[in-house]
């Protein structure tokens, strides 16, 4: 075990996977000699050479193009989009061909060993352009695997899980924690499964449920429920799609009550797919509705950014009016 | 850190001097003239006669295949169709330059690379009657073709999307250490899309062993290409991204079997990508869903059928003495009936069983896809005379 | 008043708007002279000339971006995409910009008179290229609007208020009614509000909720239904994006169940964010779970497409199934 | 219906010869020398004195800024800068070619342009504090600009976006009439995303009178050139295009004014596009969130400070005598001052009341954002001690 960031876990599981299988090739802007913007892809070209590790040019439809001409190939690509904001030029290569791939050609051909990396969400001053949470938009894409981890340990073991999981995934990484989580990552190989959602923290009056950086504003809300005498079941969905119903179903059959809570506009956002399949299979075990904390429905906005965010007294003030409903 | 100097190789004038569109002219290369006599200053490429044979009874089949499922589609047998007729030599040509380990990607008119490669009869119908024996279940339109044995991508309808991904697909072999290399098709209409920028400028950066075969037809369905680009085709674009780069008469076997060949062996050797622009024409509508008589005229077709590239090959052959007259109009005639029998054949096939359904959407489908099937399963048993493809055949899983 | 096919109906909302304001100008691939791959632009290059109404080469991103700049210069363009799954190389230009254009600027310059048209939907034997429902990718989008005509009369007072509308629209046109739709639709120039849902049909035990194409197929299904003595309400959502709420709430407190139904992949599709929005505004009126009758979580197939379709059989089903919960 | 002929203007060969790289050579326009000392042969463009002083000025002025900035930045008084350093004859001395109607698109390293036109030290402050003077409500991150009356557009991150914009903006102002073209920059990197493909070729098909303008500064943040594109830098792309085309030295500012004017008048008269590509450096970070050091040596960057085109258009001015050194060195200081005073002023003003936060979504707020807006008031008056920032002027409504 060893203290890591975020950052620490993702390299580390990029060092391990490459190391592993020279098929493994990692590339996007600036991730080569540079190490990526953020670093997370520091070190793997001096190790792996350019030929394994290499800047793009810029331009997102051409790294997934690129990233899924590879895969089909039998390679194994790791592309980073610098942004998730950035992720929108290469939508028509994920959505029309990525996800697509394999069901078109009758299992002939797949992009099943790509993973896309890329860092998502607000809480750093970025604006419209450096703080969305595009989550959602690739929730409606059958074919594509999305993915999104709270803290290092999940990161490095979802990632590694990712990497090697034969279907094309998303890997959403939560960049207001990249250096701001830490907390011990074991250093050798390891991977935690894909599609199943992890209980943080049992309870028996609502079921809080969040992912990636969201988890940990809805713990900080938890706990000021729990000081009025409220008993908050915490599910880290993880998974995004395939997502795990019938984990976060057992809870709120428990509960009674569940709230929704992500950073992304709430119309459309995936806390309307969950609370659709929630109400369907708990109908007859909802003490109230079930409600969603989310952005608003504007742009992300700089100025307004706290106003804008689901923050934990906003999740507080919910958890409050669905217990007492 | 090596200190970098982009400007290294940039000469400097004094005078504010535009350069305006003209400034290159990049010839086509033609070998063979519409008679099918070659030019006296051609070098003809190395080109044996079972090659050269195989190239034309490939076009031939195309030329029958193409005029039979017209028909077909006519007579409401499929649902669509897409000829290339006019355009069999760029595609045949082309493929016979290749390997069989070299991957083509296609754009969606180059059945005769398909062909070329040992695609059936059989293999053609099964896919536009998306039936089960076809190897990528029925899952798209007619002419969405497929086959991982001959090293054939599948097929997609979004317009460029394969050309980056060629180039990732070459740099794969590269790294594999393969001897071989991607073929990329695509027309001259889906050469203004952002992925065709994407892909070549990727591929040149990144030293990918792929050919980029642009087949300029005139035409994106009604679309002319004075509509389409500006500049002098495509080929010059080729220069501005540092690729190598030639034209080429499409419409000429030999000048595209002789321009593919010199790409392959650049692109193998140098391990970096040539791009070729075979200049045809579109004889065909678009697909049978067009009627080019909207937008074109017939006197424009009709110079073109003048330089067909399936007569311009044969008598070529026939003065080589390498084709028998009476022989080539027995050939049509059995093809004729090879394909009207398979397509006899194949159309009673049934479609994939309804498990299918659900399948490679991912490796194994996940539990909300088991349980849409088993959804479904139930209500098809409940209403089976409503899913008549389906209904008599289901399972009891 | 003439009987018009629905591409007829969008044919003569094109020419009332053109007519009136010469700053309306129609692009797109293969709409100049030919008049579209539908016809849909037929005759406007002839009468408006080739300034007006003109091809643009083949790219999407391109007649998107374009268009971005026409409308941002205060100029009214009618932007076509040929076919709905095609609209996605054009993604980041409609999220990133068309539809934050006017929040990132203060309202200093906006994308408002920008209209997109583009035919959606299956039912033709397209496959996974040319039957694709798009429209929940774009709810997710602040400062976007979407619509969706069920037939030739709203489609031609709804196109006439979405050119007019100062926002950016987004019209989907179901294509499988484009020339099986036929009906009376007025020669002159009228609008149908954005924004508003429309009750087709009242009834008392389920409200039907659908738009486009699916209309008719819900409307099929309630025949049936009423047949074995239920009475249905049927909806049309009509504008996606934003959606009308309250009218369907009411339906709903009424009538005590709700089913949504649409083509599109049923996992992150808009039924997700209606369920999610009315379990919660009719959570003690509600008598059933809400029941989404949709797409497969696959691309969409072929050979298969019967079976993949929504159609009236399944959601008579689901009808029978809600109303005996 | 005329008959099309896309081979009309297609020369024949009869060799199979590949167009390598190279064959065309570019040569960039330079009209002083290092030393502020004009090349013998050079035709100076027709400049006064007022226009050749504003220019220095200007790029004087944003030296000042970005020096000022990046230190405001390390002090944490504004989250993020992005200096020129290097850079500012590109912007400012091609601005000074336009006329006040032209619209200008940039990428986001042009405030160069911005203060030629007349952006204020104090609106330069608003934005960058995001303050409720700014004209785009403080909704963006710091240095993305946008000033309607001065015809400038707000400038958004996604790069490239702004080039079939820049199109289409054009085309407008072509249709209505008006005596005016659109300057769109953008720099060498964002010319690899497909978007600046869509846009050049739909802006030479479509004749839109529009100047791209790529600044040529050898990195995309990480990124040098040689890993950007393997052609010859971006100039040489415009002949694909059919694109009127000239490169010149991005750090002589006389060559950028005279290249710029005389494409503006190429545009405006024949209503087509032209591309520009200016040769300079990014002497500065690429942000402040950027550290150079990890990629380039100081070496590297030492060479490039020599070129500093302001102490070369300096020279200049001085050999004209339109220059005054006192004079020149007073005003510096006196720059230095006005930044300082407003960046403290502008620091205090409060950013826009709560109510704008679901404003300009769409023309007005619909129900959803209503709601959203009533319920978030609701909030922050029960918190106020949480949202600091608008809880003070919250209103009832
Ligand atoms: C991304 C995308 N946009 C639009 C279409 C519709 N479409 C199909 S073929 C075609 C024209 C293609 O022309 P070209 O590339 O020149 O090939 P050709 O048909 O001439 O062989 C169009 C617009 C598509 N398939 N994909
Ligand atoms: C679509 C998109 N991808 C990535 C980025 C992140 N990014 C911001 S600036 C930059 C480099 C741009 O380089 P260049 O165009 O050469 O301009 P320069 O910074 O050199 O002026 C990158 C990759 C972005 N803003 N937008
Ligand atoms: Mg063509
Ligand atoms: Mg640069």
């Amino acid at each position: 075990m060893a203290r890591m960031n975020l950052l620490q876990a993702i390299n580390s599981a990029l060092m391990i996977a490459m190391e592993e299988n020279e098929k493994v090739m990692v590339f996007g802007e600036d991730v080569g000699y540079f190490g990526g913007v953020f670093r997370a892809t520091s070190n793997l070209q001096e190790k792996f050479g350019r030929g394994r590790c290499f800047n793009t040019p810029l331009t997102e439809q051409g790294i997934i193009g690129f990233a899924n001409g590879l895969a089909s190939h039998g390679s194994v690509p790791i592309a980073e989009i610098q942004f998730g904001d950035y992720i929108f030029p290469a939508f028509d290569q994920i959505v029309n061909e990525t996800a697509k791939f394999r069901y078109r050609s009758g299992g002939q051909f797949s992009c099943g060993t790509l993973t896309i990396r890329t860092p998502y969400g607000g809480g750093i001053a970025g604006g419209l352009y450096h703080s969305q949470s595009p989550e959602a938009f690739f929730a409606h894409v059958p074919g594509m695997k999305i993915v999104v981890p709270r803290n290092p340990y999940q990161a490095k073991g979802l990632l590694l899980s990712s990497i090697r999981d034969d279907n094309p995934v998303l890997f959403m990484e939560p960049k207001r924690l990249y250096r701001a989580a830490v907390g011990e990552v074991p250093e050798d190989d390891y991977e935690l499964p894909l599609g199943k959602a992890d209980i943080v923290k049992e309870g028996s009056d609502i079921t809080l449920l969040a992912w990636g950086a969201q988890v940990e504003v809805v713990e900080k809300a938890a706990q000021k429920a729990e000081a009025d005498g409220i008993s908050c079941e915490i599910v880290d969905l993880q998974s995004i799609l395939p997502w795990d119903r019938d984990t976060v179903a057992e809870s709120v059959a428990k509960t009674g009550r569940l709230l929704i809570s992500h950073e992304a506009p709430m119309t459309g956002g995936f806390a309307g797919e969950i609370a659709a399949a929630i109400q369907e299979a708990c109908f007859l075990n909802l003490e109230s509705p079930i409600a969603r904390v989310c952005g608003l429905d504007t742009p992300y906005p700089l100025a307004h950014e706290k106003e804008y965010m689901p923050d934990e007294l906003k999740v507080y003030e919910a958890i409050v009016r669905s217990v007492n409903f | 850190m090596q200190d970098r100097d982009h400007l290294s190789n940039v000469g400097i004038t004094h005078t504010a001097k535009i350069i305006a569109n003209g400034i290159i002219d990049i010839p086509m290369l033609q070998l063979l003239q519409a008679d099918g006599t070659s030019f006296e200053e051609a070098k003809l490429p190395d080109l044996d006669q079972e090659t050269a044979v195989k190239i034309y009874e490939t076009m031939k089949f195309i030329r029958v295949l193409d005029e039979r499922m017209v028909s077909a589609q006519r007579q409401g047998r499929i649902s669509f169709y897409l000829a290339s007729t006019g355009e069999e030599a760029a595609s045949a040509a082309s493929a016979a330059a290749l390997e069989p380990q070299d991957l083509i990607m296609s754009q969606y008119r180059e059945q005769g690379a398909l062909a070329y490669r040992g695609y059936t009869t059989e293999q053609f119908m099964n896919q536009m009657f998306s039936n089960e024996k076809e190897a990528n279940k029925g899952r798209q339109m007619p002419i969405h073709y497929g086959d991982k044995p001959l090293n054939f991508m599948t097929i997609s309808s979004p317009l460029g999307t394969q050309i980056p991904q060629a180039a990732g697909y070459a740099y794969g072999q590269k790294m594999a250490g393969e001897d071989a290399i991607t073929i990329c098709y695509f027309g001259e209409g889906a050469a203004s899309e952002g992925d065709f920028h994407a892909g070549l400028n990727m591929a040149a950066v990144l030293k990918c062993p792929a050919i980029f075969f642009c087949r300029n037809n005139g035409y994106a369905i009604s679309t002319p290409s004075n509509e389409q680009f500006a500049g002098d085709g495509i080929a010059s674009r080729g220069i501005g991204y540092g690729i190598k780069t030639i034209r080429v008469d499409g419409n000429d076997a030999l000048a595209v079997f002789a321009a593919t060949t010199e790409a392959r062996k650049i692109a193998i050797e140098e391990q970096c990508p040539v791009l070729i622009e075979a200049m045809t024409y579109r004889l065909a509508a678009h697909s049978t869903s067009d009627d080019p008589t909207g937008y074109r005229s017939k006197d424009e077709e009709e110079k073109w059928r003048q330089k067909d590239p399936i007569s311009r090959l044969r008598n070529w052959l026939i003065s080589k003495d390498w084709l028998d007259e009476e022989k080539d109009v027995e050939s049509l005639e059995e093809m004729r009936q090879d394909v009207l029998k398979q397509l006899k054949l194949c159309e009673q096939v049934p479609v994939c069983s309804i498990e299918h359904i659900v399948e490679d959407v991912y490796d194994t489908p996940p539990w909300h896809l088991q349980e849409q099937l088993s959804e479904l399963k139930d209500h098809i048993r409940k209403y089976p005379e409503a899913y008549p493809a389906t209904a008599g055949r289901i399972n009891n899983g």
